[in-house]
C-alpha cells in the first residue's frame, strides 16, 4: 500500500541509482543520449502517474498524502524534469564531467520534490526539502572551473542553511506550543487552540523558510546571483522545479495546517506579495543578463502567485496551482531556447540575443512566446494565469478593499514586466544580428520546444484542461 | 410629381458618368453635363408655366422621404419644396447655368482638365439645386457644404498655380466659419422646437422667446454672411476670381453667393419677427454694399472688379432682407443674376481676346474688335448701374424706396452705394473699351469670341433688359401685393447717370489714368486700393493667435506630456529599478543582514506589536 | 447559419495557422491566401450584415460554446446593431489592408500571419458577447501590434527623434495599462453580477451606485488609453506614424474603435450611475481631444502625424457622443466610429501608396502630387473632405447625431462643449486642407518625377472600396444608424430606469 | 533540585559563552575548537532534559564527525590564522543590531510563561527505544528519505572535491 | 522534586544561542566561520526542540532532533566540499571577495 502511494519516487530513484550503476559500469556511453533516454523514461513515468489516483486516507502514519493536489504537482514536477533532463542533455558539452551524476542527481531532487508534494508532516518536509536543497547546492556549483558557479553555489549555501535553520527553529516552535508535527492534527488542534505569541513566532519562521525557497521579499536576495551564476539547467530547474516545490509546501502548510489562523498570515501574505512583485519587476528593469532577468522575474512571478494565496479562497489557490504548471512550460521553454542558442552565441547578454529571430526561427519565435506568456499576453498561458490570480484577488476585495490596492500594484507590475520582456522580443525580432551565423538545433531540442509551444499556447487558449485540473487539485483545502 | 428630383439629380448623374466614364472623351462630358442642366431648364420651365397657368402647387409637391430617422427624437427628411420662391429660384439656377455651361464650352476649349471642369460644374449644379429645394435646415446646411466643396473644386481648378489652390482653400474655411454659426443656430432652432422641417418651424416660432429669436436668426445670418461674402466674411470672394470665368460668373457673381440670400428669404418667417437680427442683417448688408463699391474704385483686374461689384450688390440684397424686403431682394437677386453673370462672361470674352490678359491698363479700344462683347457688357453695365429701363432699374429701385420707408442712414448708404457703382463700371467700360489700345500686340491679336460664347452674352443681355419689366419677378412671388410706383425712382434715375458723367469726365479720353483721383482721394485712395487691410488683419490673426494656440499645444503635447508626463513616470520607474540594484552587493553577508532585518522585521510586526 | 459569423470572425485566424505551414519562400500564394481569407469574410459579414434582421434590437446569430464552467464563461459570439456596424468596419478595413500590403516584401510570411491574428482579435472583441473573451480578444491585439510595427514600420528622423522601437514600445505599455485598468473594473463587475455573459449582465446586475462611480473610472480610462483620450493619447500620433500602411490602417481604423466599444458595450449599460457621474468630465476631455489635438495636427509636417493627431481629435468626436448618454448622441458615436474607421484607413493607406515610392511624406517637401498621381490626389481631396465632415460622407452624418446629441443633452458643459466640437470641424478644415494644397496641388516638383499613379482596376479597387462605403453610408445612412439606434436605445442607454429613461424624456 | 539547577545554569552560561568565543575569534582553529565545546555542554543540557541518546549521538556525531571534518578542512587550506585586520563597521554595527533585535524580540515572546501540553504519560522517559522505534513506525518515511540525502551528500562530496575531471 | 528551572529558561538559552548563530553569520568573513555559525543555530533548535518534548512528554521532538543531526552532518560534508573547491578554485575562503556578478 505504501509502495503504492511511493511508487512514482521509487522510480525515480531507480532510474537515478541505475544511472550511476551504467556510469560506473560504461563510462563511455555517450552521456547526451543517456540523458535523452532518462528524459523519455522519465516521460514514461509521467504517463504511468496517469494510472494512479488520489487516495482519501493518508500513508506512513499520516505523514505522507497521495491526494488530488500531490498528484497535481507529482505529475508537474514530472514534466519538469523530463524537459531539464533534456535540458542537460543539451548542455552536457559544457560540464566538464560527472554528467552521469548530474542526471542522477537531478532524478533525486526530483525524488524529494515528488516527496514534498505529498508531505503531511513538518518533519517530512523538513527532510524532504532539505534533500532538496542540498542536491541543489551541489547542483549550483557543478561547474567547478567556473567561478560564478562555485559562488552562486556558495552563496546558496549558506542563506539555504540560513533559512533551514529558520525553519527548524519555527517547526520547534510549532511543534512545542501545538504538541503537534502533524498537518492535520496541527488544523485541529488549531481550531480550537488559543495561539500564543511563540506559535506566531514559529509560524513566521516556517514561512521565512518557505518564502526563501520560492524567493519571496524579503528572502528573495539570492535568487540573481544564483539564476545568474548556477548551470543553465540547474537554473532553469531552480526556476521551476524548486520553485514549484516552495510552492506546494506553502500551499500545504498554509491552507491545511495554518488555515484555522489565516487572519494571523493573511495580511503578512498579502504585504509580502506585493513587495515582491515590486521588488521582482523594478529590479528586473536594467538587467543585461538574460539569467539574472530572469532571476528578477522570478521573484516577480513569486508575486503574482503569492496573490493567489493572498486571496485564500478556492479560486485563488486553483489559480496558483494553474499559473505553476503554465509557469513551468513558459521558463523552460526560455531557458530551452537560450541554452540552444547560447551554445552558438556564447552569451547571457541580452543584445546577444539581437536578430535571433533570423538566425534561427524556431529558437526566436519560441524564446519570443516565452517572454509574451511571462508577460502574460493572449493568447499564451500566462495571461490566463494571470487572469485568474487577478479574479481571485478581486473577489477577495469585494469584502477587503485593501485587495483592490493589490490588484493595483499587480496591474502596474504587468505593465513595468511588460516592458523588460518586450526588450528581449525587441532584440530577437526588431534588432539586426551582428554575425548572422544560423544556429543550429537538434531534433531533441525542437521537440522540446515544440512540446512547450503547444502546451503556452494550448493551454492559453484551452485552458479548461488545466484549469480542471488545479480546481481539482485545490478542492482538498476545501476552501470557498 | 418627380419632376423636382430629375432636375435635382440629372446633374448629380452627369458628374458621376463624366467623372468614371467619359473623361477621356471631352466633348462628350460637356455634351453630357449641359444636357443635365438644360433638362433641368426644361422641366423648371414646364413647372413655371404649369404654374403661371394657374396650376395648384398642391399638385407639384413631391413626397419626401426620412433620410435618417432616430426614434421619435430627430426626423431629417429629404424633400424638395414646391413654392414660387424656389421655383423662381430654380428657372435663375438652370437658365443663367445653362447658359453659361454652353459659355464654358468655348471658354475653356484645350484645357486639360475640360472634362473635369464639367463634372465639377455639374455637381456645382447640383448642390445649388439642393439648396434650392431643400425643404428642411439639415438638408439645405448639406447642399450648402456641397455648394462649398464644388466652389472650392473649381476656384482651385487651375491647382498647379498657387494662388489658385490657396484662394480655394481660402473660400472653403471662410465659409466653414460661417457655417459654424449657421450650425448652431440650427441646433438652437432645433432644440427651441424640435425640428428642421421649414413647413413645421413657422407654426413654432411664437414659443420662442423673443432673445433666443434674435440670437438664433443672427447665427442663421452667420451662414449667409459666409456664403454670400459679406462684411467681415468677404474676403474669400474676390480671391475666387482665380478660377475660370465662367465659375466666377455662375457661382461667384449669380448663383451660389446668392444662395446666403435665397436662404434668408427661405427662412424669413425666422427672421421677421425679431427686430434685433433685421437691424444686424440691413446694416451687415448696408455695410457691405458701399465698403465693396468703394474698394472696386480702385481695383485694376477687370474680374476683381466685378467682385467687388458683386459684394456690393450682395449687399443691396442683404440689406433689402434686412429690411424685410424678401421679395424686393429676390428680384434684385434675379436681375442680378442676369447682368452680373453677363458681365463677367463679357469680362471673360475679353480676357480670352486678349490671351488671359485681366489687367483693365493693358487693354483699351476693344469695341472696334469685339463688337458683340462690348454691346452686351454695355447692356450688362447699364443695367447694373440701375439705369432706366435696365432690369437693375427697377430691382434697385425697390431696394431704395424699402431703405427710405425705413431707415435714413440706409438709404443714404444706399443711394451712395448706387452712384459709386456707376462710377466704378464706367470706369472699367472707359478703360476697357475706349481709348487708344495701350497693349498693341495684344490689341493686334485680339478677336471677337466663337458663337458658343458669344450666344450666352446675347440671351444674357436680352434677360439683362427685360428682366425687369413690370416687375414681373415680384408679382410671380406673391401675385397678391401691388407696387406701388413713386416718382423717387425717376429722380434716383439721376444717381447712376452722374456716376457715369463723373467717370467719363476722368476716364473718357484717350490715356485715362487713376492719377487724378488718387490726388484727390489721398490715404483714402490707398486704403481703398488695399481693400481696408482685411486681408492682412486676417493673415495676422491667423497667423499669430491661431499659431501660438497650436503652437502651445504642440509644446504642451511634446513637453509637458510626452517628455514630463510620460517620460517622467518612465525614467522614476527605471531609477526605482536601479537603486534596487544596490542591495543585490553581491556580498553574502549583506544578504544575510538584509534576510535576518526581514525575519525580525516580520516578527515585529507580526507578534510584537 | 448561426456559424457563419463564427467562420467570419475565425477565417483570418484559421488562414493564419494556414500560413504558419506555407513555406516562407512562396510570398505570393501567402499572399493570395490572406486575401482570399479577408475577402471571404468580408463577403460572409455581408450577407450576415444583408440577413441581419433589423427589427431587432437584440444579438443576433448568436453561436456559443461552454468554455469554462468554473469561471462560467462561454465563447459566445453574437452581433446587434453596434456590433454589426462595427464588424462591417473590421471587414471592409482588413480586406483593403491585406489588398495594400503588397509595400512589404519580405517576411511576408509573418507579416500576413499576424495580420491576420490581429484582425481575428479584432473582430473577436467586437462580437463576443462573454466578459472574459472580450478582453481575451482586447488584449490579443498586442503581440501583433508590436511586432508588425516594430519589424515593418518605419519612422523618419524628425525632430521628436524617437525610434520605430520606442514608438511601438510605448504603444503596447499603453494598451496594457489600459486594459489591466479595465480588468480591475471587469472583474469587479463580475463578481457583482456572478456571470461573464455581457448580455445576462446587462440584463440582471445592479452595481451598488458607490461602487459604480469608481468602476466606470476603471473603465473609462483604462479603455479610454486605447481611445486616446486626451492625456493619454500621446502614443497614437507616435504609434501610426512608425507603424507600416495596414498595421496604421488597423489601428487607426479598427483597434482604436475598440476602447470606445468597450466603453459603450460595458461601462454605459452596466454602470449608468458612474456614467451619469462622469458624463461631464468625458465631455470636457472630449473637447480636449478635439481642438487640442486639432490645434497641434495643425503643427505637424509629418503626414502620418497630421492624420494620427487629427484621429485623436476624431475620437474627441466619439467620447463626446459617448458622453451624452443619449439615443442620438451614442449612436451618433457608433456611426462615427464605423465613418472614421473606413475614413482614417483610406488616408492611410494613400499616405503609404505615395510614402512608398517617395519615402518621404513631409508635407512642405511634396508638393503638386495631384498632377503626377490624379487618382491618389482626387482620393485624397476626397478623404479631406470626408474627415472634415463634408455632407455626403458617413463622417458627417455622425457628427451631425454627435452634435445634436450633445446640444440636446443641455447642461452647459455640454452646450459649450458642442460648441468647441463644432469649431473643430473648421479646424480639421484647417489642417486638412492645408496639407492637401501643399502636396498635391501647386507647382509640381519634378524631383518626384518617379511617382506612378495607381494603374487597373486591381491597384485602384482597395481605394475606390472604402470610398465607395463611406460615400454609401453618406447618402443613405438609416442602413445603418436604424439597427444601431435601435441596440442603442433598448440595450445601452435604456437598460435600466435609473435616470437614462428620465434623460431622454427631457 | 539544586543540583540540576545549577548545572543548569553552569552549562548554559559555558555553552553561551563558547558560542560567543565561535564568533569572535580570528583564527578558525580556535573557532573549532570552542565550537566543539560548546556542543559538550549542549550534550550536557540534553542529559539534564532527560535526553540521553541525543546527548550521546549528539558528542559522537558533532564533537566527533563534524568537527574533527571542520578541523580537517581547516589544516587541508591552511588558511592564514587571522583575517585581515579590516573592520567593517557597517557590517559590525549591522551584525549586532540583528543579534540585539532577535535577543529582544525573543525575550519578549519568551518573557510570558509557555505553558507546556505535558500530553503525555506522567512519567515520560525518552530511553533509547522510545526515540528508535518511531524511526520504523511513524517516520520511516522520513528515514529513508535520509539515507537518500547521505547518497546525496556522498555523490556531491567526491565530485565537488575530486580532483581532476573525466 | 519541582525545579526551579521552566521550559522558558531553556528556551531562552536555545533564542540566545539562536541569535549568536545568526550574529556570526552576519559578522564573520571566513566561510568555514560562518558555516559554524549556522551549525549553532542548528542545535538551538535542536535545544529547544529537546526541551519542548521533554516538558510536552512528546518524543517526537527528539525524533526530529535525531533527523537534524543527521541532516546537518550531510550539510557540512556538502557544504565543506563546495568551500574547498571554492577555495581551490579562488584561494580564499572569505566571503566578501565573491561579488563578481552584481550588476
Amino acid at each position: 500500500m505504501s509502495l503504492y502511494a511511493t511508487q512514482l519516487e521509487c522510480l525515480l530513484v531507480v532510474l537515478a541509482l541505475g544511472t550511476l550503476l551504467t556510469d560506473a559500469f560504461r563510462p563511455t556511453a555517450d552521456k547526451r543520449k543517456l540523458g535523452l533516454l532518462l528524459a523519455v523514461l522519465v516521460g514514461l513515468t509521467l504517463v504511468a502517474s496517469f494510472l494512479m489516483h488520489p487516495v482519501a486516507n493518508t500513508f506512513f502514519h499520516g505523514t505522507y498524502r497521495l491526494d488530488a493536489f500531490a498528484l497535481f504537482f507529482k505529475r508537474l514536477f514530472l514534466v519538469v524534469t523530463a524537459l531539464v533532463l533534456v535540458a542537460s542533455a543539451e548542455f552536457a558539452d559544457r560540464i566538464e564531467g560527472g554528467m552521469a551524476e548530474f542526471y542522477a542527481l537531478v532524478l533525486l531532487a526530483a525524488t524529494g520534490m515528488l516527496i514534498i508534494a505529498s508531505v503531511n508532516d513538518f518533519i517530512l518536509l523538513f527532510v524532504a526539502l532539505e534533500l532538496v536543497t542540498i542536491t541543489f547546492y551541489i547542483l549550483t556549483s557543478y561547474l567547478r572551473r567556473q567561478l560564478t558557479s562555485l559562488e552562486a553555489g556558495t552563496k546558496y549555501l549558506i542563506l539555504g542553511a540560513l533559512s533551514s535553520g529558520f525553519t527548524v527553529y519555527g517547526i520547534a516552535y510549532i511543534f512545542g506550543t501545538t504538541g503537534t508535527t502533524n498537518f492535520d492534527t496541527l488544523a485541529a488542534t488549531l481550531e480550537h487552540g488559543a495561539t500564543g505569541a511563540a506559535f506566531k513566532l514559529g509560524m513566521l519562521l516556517v514561512v521565512t523558510g518557505l518564502g526563501f525557497k520560492i524567493a519571496s521579499v524579503p528572502f528573495q536576495i539570492w535568487a540573481p546571483d544564483v539564476y545568474q551564476g548556477a548551470p543553465t539547467p540547474v537554473t532553469a530547474f531552480l526556476a521551476t522545479g524548486s520553485k514549484a516545490a516552495g510552492f506546494a509546501l506553502l500551499l500545504r502548510v498554509m491552507l491545511v495546517g495554518l488555515l484555522p489562523v489565516n487572519h494571523l498570515w493573511m495580511t503578512l501574505v498579502l504585504v509580502l506579495a506585493a513587495a515582491t512583485l515590486v521588488y521582482g519587476n523594478l529590479g528586473a528593469l536594467p538587467q543585461r543578463n538574460i539569467k539574472r532577468l530572469l532571476g528578477y522575474s522570478s521573484i516577480g512571478h513569486a508575486g503574482y502567485m503569492l496573490m493567489g494565496l493572498a486571496a485564500v479562497n478556492a479560486l485563488g489557490a486553483g489559480a496558483v496551482l494553474f499559473y505553476l504548471g503554465q509557469y513551468a512550460f513558459t521558463n523552460l521553454c526560455a531557458f530551452l531556447a537560450i541554452i540552444a542558442a547560447t551554445k552558438v552565441i556564447g552569451s547571457d547578454d541580452i543584445p546577444a540575443f539581437a536578430g535571433l529571430g533570423k538566425r534561427s526561427p524556431i529558437l526566436g519565435v519560441a524564446l519570443f512566446l516565452a517572454m509574451a506568456s511571462l508577460a502574460g499576453v493572449p493568447p499564451l498561458s500566462g495571461f490566463f494565469g494571470k487572469f485568474q490570480l487577478f479574479a481571485a484577488v478581486i473577489e477577495r476585495a469585494q469584502w477587503d478593499s485593501r485587495y483592490y490596492a493589490l490588484a493595483g500594484i499587480g496591474a502596474a507590475a504587468v505593465v513595468v514586466s511588460l516592458y523588460f520582456y518586450f526588450n528581449i522580443g525587441r532584440a530577437i525580432y526588431l534588432q539586426e544580428a551582428t554575425d548572422t551565423t544560423p544556429i543550429p538545433v537538434s531534433p531533441a531540442m525542437r521537440v522540446a520546444l515544440y512540446i512547450c509551444m503547444i502546451a503556452m499556447i494550448g493551454i492559453g487558449i484551452f485552458q479548461r484542461p488545466l484549469v480542471d485540473a488545479a480546481v481539482d487539485a485545490a478542492s482538498i483545502f476545501g476552501l470557498r | 410629381m418627380n419632376l423636382p428630383w430629375i432636375i435635382l439629380f440629372s446633374p448629380l448623374v452627369a458628374a458621376v458618368v463624366i467623372t468614371v466614364f467619359t473623361r477621356r472623351f471631352q466633348m462628350l462630358s460637356a455634351l453630357i453635363s449641359i444636357a443635365a442642366i438644360l433638362i433641368g431648364f426644361a422641366f423648371s420651365l414646364s413647372i413655371f408655366k404649369f404654374l403661371a397657368t394657374g396650376g395648384n402647387l398642391e399638385l407639384i409637391q413631391p413626397r419626401p422621404f426620412q433620410w435618417l430617422v432616430i426614434g421619435d427624437l430627430v426626423k431629417i427628411e429629404f424633400g424638395a419644396t414646391m413654392d414660387r420662391l424656389s421655383i423662381l429660384m430654380l428657372l435663375v439656377v438652370t437658365g443663367v447655368g445653362s447658359a453659361i455651361h454652353i459659355y464654358s464650352v468655348g471658354y475653356m476649349k484645350g484645357d486639360p482638365g475640360f472634362s473635369r471642369f464639367f463634372a465639377c460644374l455639374s455637381l456645382f449644379t447640383f448642390s445649388m439645386l439642393g439648396i434650392v429645394l431643400a425643404n428642411n435646415f439639415i438638408q439645405i446646411f448639406i447642399f450648402w457644404e456641397l455648394v462649398g466643396v464644388s466652389s472650392y473644386l473649381l476656384i482651385g481648378f487651375w491647382f498647379e498655380k498657387p494662388s489658385a489652390a490657396e484662394a480655394g482653400k481660402k473660400a472653403f474655411l471662410v465659409n466653414r466659419i460661417g457655417d459654424f454659426g449657421m450650425m448652431l443656430g440650427v441646433l438652437l432652432l432645433w432644440t427651441q422646437t424640435g425640428t428642421f422641417n421649414f413647413a413645421e418651424l413657422p407654426g413654432k416660432i411664437a414659443a420662442i422667446p423673443a432673445g433666443t429669436l434674435g440670437l438664433i436668426g443672427a447665427l442663421i445670418f452667420c451662414g449667409a454672411v459666409g456664403k454670400s461674402a459679406q462684411f467681415p466674411l468677404h474676403v474669400w470672394l474676390p480671391d475666387a476670381m482665380e478660377g475660370p470665368t465662367p465659375v466666377s460668373a455662375l457661382i461667384h457673381a449669380a448663383t451660389m453667393v446668392a444662395a446666403g440670400v435665397y436662404m434668408l428669404c427661405r427662412v424669413s418667417f425666422l427672421i421677421l419677427p425679431s427686430h434685433t437680427a433685421l437691424t444686424l442683417i440691413a446694416w451687415i448688408g448696408g455695410i457691405t454694399a458701399v465698403m465693396a463699391a468703394t474698394i472696386a474704385i480702385a481695383q485694376n483686374d477687370i474680374k476683381r472688379i466685378l467682385a467687388y461689384s458683386t459684394l456690393s450688390q450682395l449687399g443691396y440684397m442683404v440689406m433689402a432682407v434686412g429690411l424685410g424686403g424678401t421679395t424686393a431682394a429676390m428680384f434684385h437677386l434675379t436681375t442680378h443674376a442676369f447682368f452680373k453673370a453677363l458681365l463677367f462672361l463679357g469680362a471673360g470674352s475679353v480676357i480670352l481676346a486678349l490671351h488671359h490678359e485681366q489687367d483693365i491698363w493693358k487693354m483699351g479700344g476693344l469695341w472696334k474688335k469685339t463688337p458683340i462683347t462690348f454691346a452686351t457688357f454695355m447692356i450688362g453695365t447699364l443695367a447694373l448701374a440701375g439705369v432706366f429701363p435696365f432690369a437693375g432699374f427697377y430691382s434697385k429701385d425697390e431696394i431704395l424706396l424699402l431703405a427710405k420707408a425705413h431707415s435714413l442712414p440706409l438709404f443714404i448708404l444706399g443711394t451712395a452705394t448706387a452712384f459709386l457703382t456707376a462710377y466704378y463700371m464706367g470706369r472699367e467700360v472707359f478703360v476697357v473699351f475706349f481709348g487708344k489700345p495701350r497693349d498693341h500686340h495684344a490689341y493686334e491679336h485680339a478677336h471677337e469670341s466663337p458663337w458658343v460664347m458669344t450666344l450666352p452674352l446675347v440671351f444674357l443681355a436680352i434677360l439683362s433688359v427685360i428682366g425687369g419689366w413690370h416687375s414681373a419677378v415680384p408679382h410671380f412671388l406673391d401675385p397678391a401685393t401691388e407696387i406701388e410706383h413713386s416718382n423717387l425712382g425717376y429722380v434716383l434715375l439721376l444717381v447712376p447717370l452722374a456716376g457715369f458723367a463723373f467717370a467719363a469726365k476722368i476716364y473718357w479720353k484717350a490715356e485715362p489714368s487713376d492719377a487724378p483721383v488718387k490726388a484727390a482721394l489721398g490715404k483714402v485712395w490707398t486704403w481703398v486700393e488695399n481693400k481696408y487691410y482685411f486681408d492682412e488683419l486676417y493673415l495676422w490673426i491667423v497667423k499669430y493667435v491661431q499659431g501660438t494656440i497650436a503652437a502651445t499645444c504642440e509644446l504642451f503635447d511634446r513637453w509637458i506630456l510626452q517628455r514630463l508626463g510620460i517620460g517622467g513616470l518612465a525614467s522614476t520607474t527605471s531609477i526605482a529599478g536601479k537603486t534596487l540594484r544596490l542591495l543585490q552587493t553581491g556580498n553574502i553577508q549583506s544578504y544575510a543582514f538584509f534576510f535576518g532585518l526581514g525575519v525580525t522585521v516580520i516578527i515585529y510586526y507580526v507578534v510584537v506589536r | 447559419m448561426e456559424n457563419l459569423l463564427t467562420i467570419a470572425i475565425l477565417l483570418p485566424l484559421a488562414a493564419a495557422f494556414l500560413t504558419f505551414l506555407f513555406p516562407a519562400n512562396k510570398p505570393g500564394a501567402i499572399r493570395a491566401l490572406a486575401i482570399t481569407a479577408t475577402g471571404v469574410s468580408l463577403l460572409l459579414i455581408l450577407y450576415i450584415f444583408s440577413q441581419f434582421d433589423r427589427s431587432q434590437s437584440g444579438y443576433q446569430f448568436v453561436y456559443s460554446i461552454e468554455w469554462l464552467p468554473s469561471f462560467g464563461c462561454s465563447l459566445k459570439f453574437g452581433v446587434d446593431g453596434i456590433s454589426m456596424t462595427l464588424l462591417l468596419l473590421v471587414g471592409f478595413v482588413s480586406f483593403a489592408g491585406t489588398l495594400v500590403s503588397s509595400e512589404i516584401h519580405e517576411r511576408q510570411k509573418e507579416y500576413y500571419i499576424l495580420f491576420l491574428a490581429l484582425t481575428t482579435g479584432i473582430s473577436g472583441t467586437f462580437c463576443t458577447m462573454d466578459l472574459f473573451f472580450f478582453y481575451f480578444f482586447y488584449e490579443m491585439a498586442v503581440i501583433p501590434m508590436y511586432l508588425l510595427i516594430g519589424m515593418y514600420g518605419s519612422l523618419p528622423p524628425g525632430k521628436h527623434g524617437r525610434t520605430k522601437e520606442y514608438a511601438t514600445m510605448k504603444l503596447t505599455l499603453y494598451l496594457t495599462a489600459g486594459a489591466v485598468l479595465a480588468l480591475i473594473g471587469l472583474l469587479t463587475i463580475y463578481f457583482t453580477g456572478g456571470t461573464m455573459d455581457i448580455e445576462k449582465l446587462q440584463r440582471s446586475v445592479w452595481v451598488a451606485s458607490n461602487t459604480q462611480k469608481w468602476v466606470f473610472g476603471c473603465l473609462l480610462f483604462g479603455f479610454g488609453f486605447l481611445a486616446s483620450m486626451w492625456p493619454f493619447h500621446t502614443w497614437s500620433p507616435l504609434g501610426y506614424a512608425a507603424a507600416p500602411t495596414a498595421a496604421s490602417m488597423m489601428h487607426a481604423g479598427v483597434l482604436k474603435k475598440l476602447g470606445a466599444y468597450g466603453i459603450i458595450r460595458l461601462a454605459l449599460p452596466l454602470l449608468p450611475e458612474g456614467a451619469r457621474h462622469w458624463a461631464n468630465l468625458i465631455a470636457i476631455l472630449a473637447c480636449f481631444n478635439i481642438l487640442y489635438a486639432g490645434w497641434s495636427a495643425l503643427t505637424q509636417k509629418d503626414w502620418k502625424f497630421v492624420i494620427g493627431y487629427s484621429s485623436v481629435s476624431h475620437m474627441g468626436y466619439v467620447l463626446l457622443g459617448i458622453a451624452t448618454l443619449n439615443v442620438i448622441g451614442v449612436s451618433g458615436a457608433v456611426l462615427l466610429m464605423f465613418a472614421h474607421g473606413i475614413m482614417a484607413a483610406l488616408t492611410f493607406s494613400l499616405i503609404g501608396f505615395f510614402y512608398h515610392q517617395t519615402h518621404n511624406r513631409n508635407v512642405p517637401d511634396l508638393s503638386g502630387l495631384a498632377r503626377k498621381i490624379p487618382f491618389i490626389g482626387v482620393c485624397m481631396v476626397m478623404a479631406a473632405m470626408a474627415s472634415s465632415g463634408l455632407p455626403g460622407f458617413a463622417n458627417f452624418v455622425s457628427e451631425v447625431m454627435v452634435f445634436i446629441g450633445a446640444w440636446k443633452q443641455g447642461s452647459t458643459v455640454f452646450r459649450i462643449a458642442t460648441i468647441c466640437a463644432v469649431w473643430g470641424i473648421v479646424v480639421t478644415a484647417t489642417y486638412l486642407l492645408w496639407a492637401v494644397r501643399i502636396s498635391f496641388f501647386g507647382p509640381f516638383d519634378e524631383k518626384w518625377n518617379m511617382l506612378r499613379d495607381a494603374v487597373g482596376p486591381l491597384k485602384k479597387f482597395p481605394y475606390v472600396l472604402l470610398i465607395v462605403v463611406l460615400l454609401t453610408v453618406g447618402f443613405c445612412p438609416r442602413l445603418l444608424t436604424d439597427i444601431i439606434q435601435k441596440t442603442v436605445a433598448d440595450k445601452i442607454v435604456a437598460t435600466d430606469s435609473h435616470g437614462f429613461a428620465q434623460m431622454e424624456k427631457r | 533540585m539544586i543540583v540540576h539547577d545549577t548545572l543548569f545554569w553552569f552549562f548554559s552560561i559555558a555553552m553561551l559563552l563558547c558560542g560567543v568565543l565561535v564568533i569572535v575569534n580570528h583564527n578558525p582553529v580556535a573557532s573549532a575548537l570552542s565550537l566543539v565545546l560548546l556542543f559538550v555542554f549542549l550534550a550536557g543540557l540534553f542529559v539534564l532534559l532527560e535526553a540521553f541518546f541525543l546527548a550521546a549521538i549528539q558528542i559522537l556525531v558533532y564533537a566527533g564527525a563534524v568537527m574533527v571534518l571542520f578541523l580537517f578542512v581547516i589544516m587541508l587550506l591552511d588558511i592564514k590564522a587571522s583575517e585581515r585586520r579590516k573592520f567593517r563597521w557597517l557590517g559590525i554595527i549591522g551584525g549586532l543590531v540583528i543579534v540585539a533585535a532577535l535577543v529582544w524580540e525573543l525575550a519578549f515572546i519568551l518573557i510570558q510563561p509557555i505553558q507546556p501540553l505535558a500530553t503525555g504519560p506522567a512519567g515520560f522517559q525518552a530511553g533509547l527505544k522510545d526515540v528508535v522505534k518511531p524511526l520504523f513506525a511513524n517516520y520511516m518515511l522520513p528515514f529513508e528519505v535520509t539515507a537518500l540525502l547521505l547518497l546525496v551528500a556522498m555523490i556531491g562530496v567526491i565530485l565537488l572535491s575530486k580532483k581532476e575531471l573525466k | 522534586m519541582t525545579s526551579t528551572i521552566t521550559l522558558n529558561h531553556y528556551l531562552i538559552v536555545s533564542g540566545v544561542l539562536f541569535a549568536l548563530g545568526m550574529g556570526g553569520v552576519v559578522l564573520r568573513r571566513n566561510a568555514l566561520v560562518i558555516y559554524m555559525a549556522l551549525e549553532m543555530m542548528l542545535n538551538a533548535a535542536n535545544l529547544a526542540l529537546v526541551a519542548f518534548s521533554k516538558f510536552n512528554r512528546l518524543v517526537d521532538g527528539q525524533v526530529f532532533v535525531f533527523f537534524i543531526i543527521a541532516i546537518a552532518a550531510a550539510e557540512v560534508a556538502v557544504g565543506l566540499a563546495i568551500i574547498v573547491a571554492l577555495y581551490r578554485r579562488k584561494q580564499t575562503v572569505s566571503v566578501d571577495e565573491l561579488n563578481s556578478m552584481r550588476l
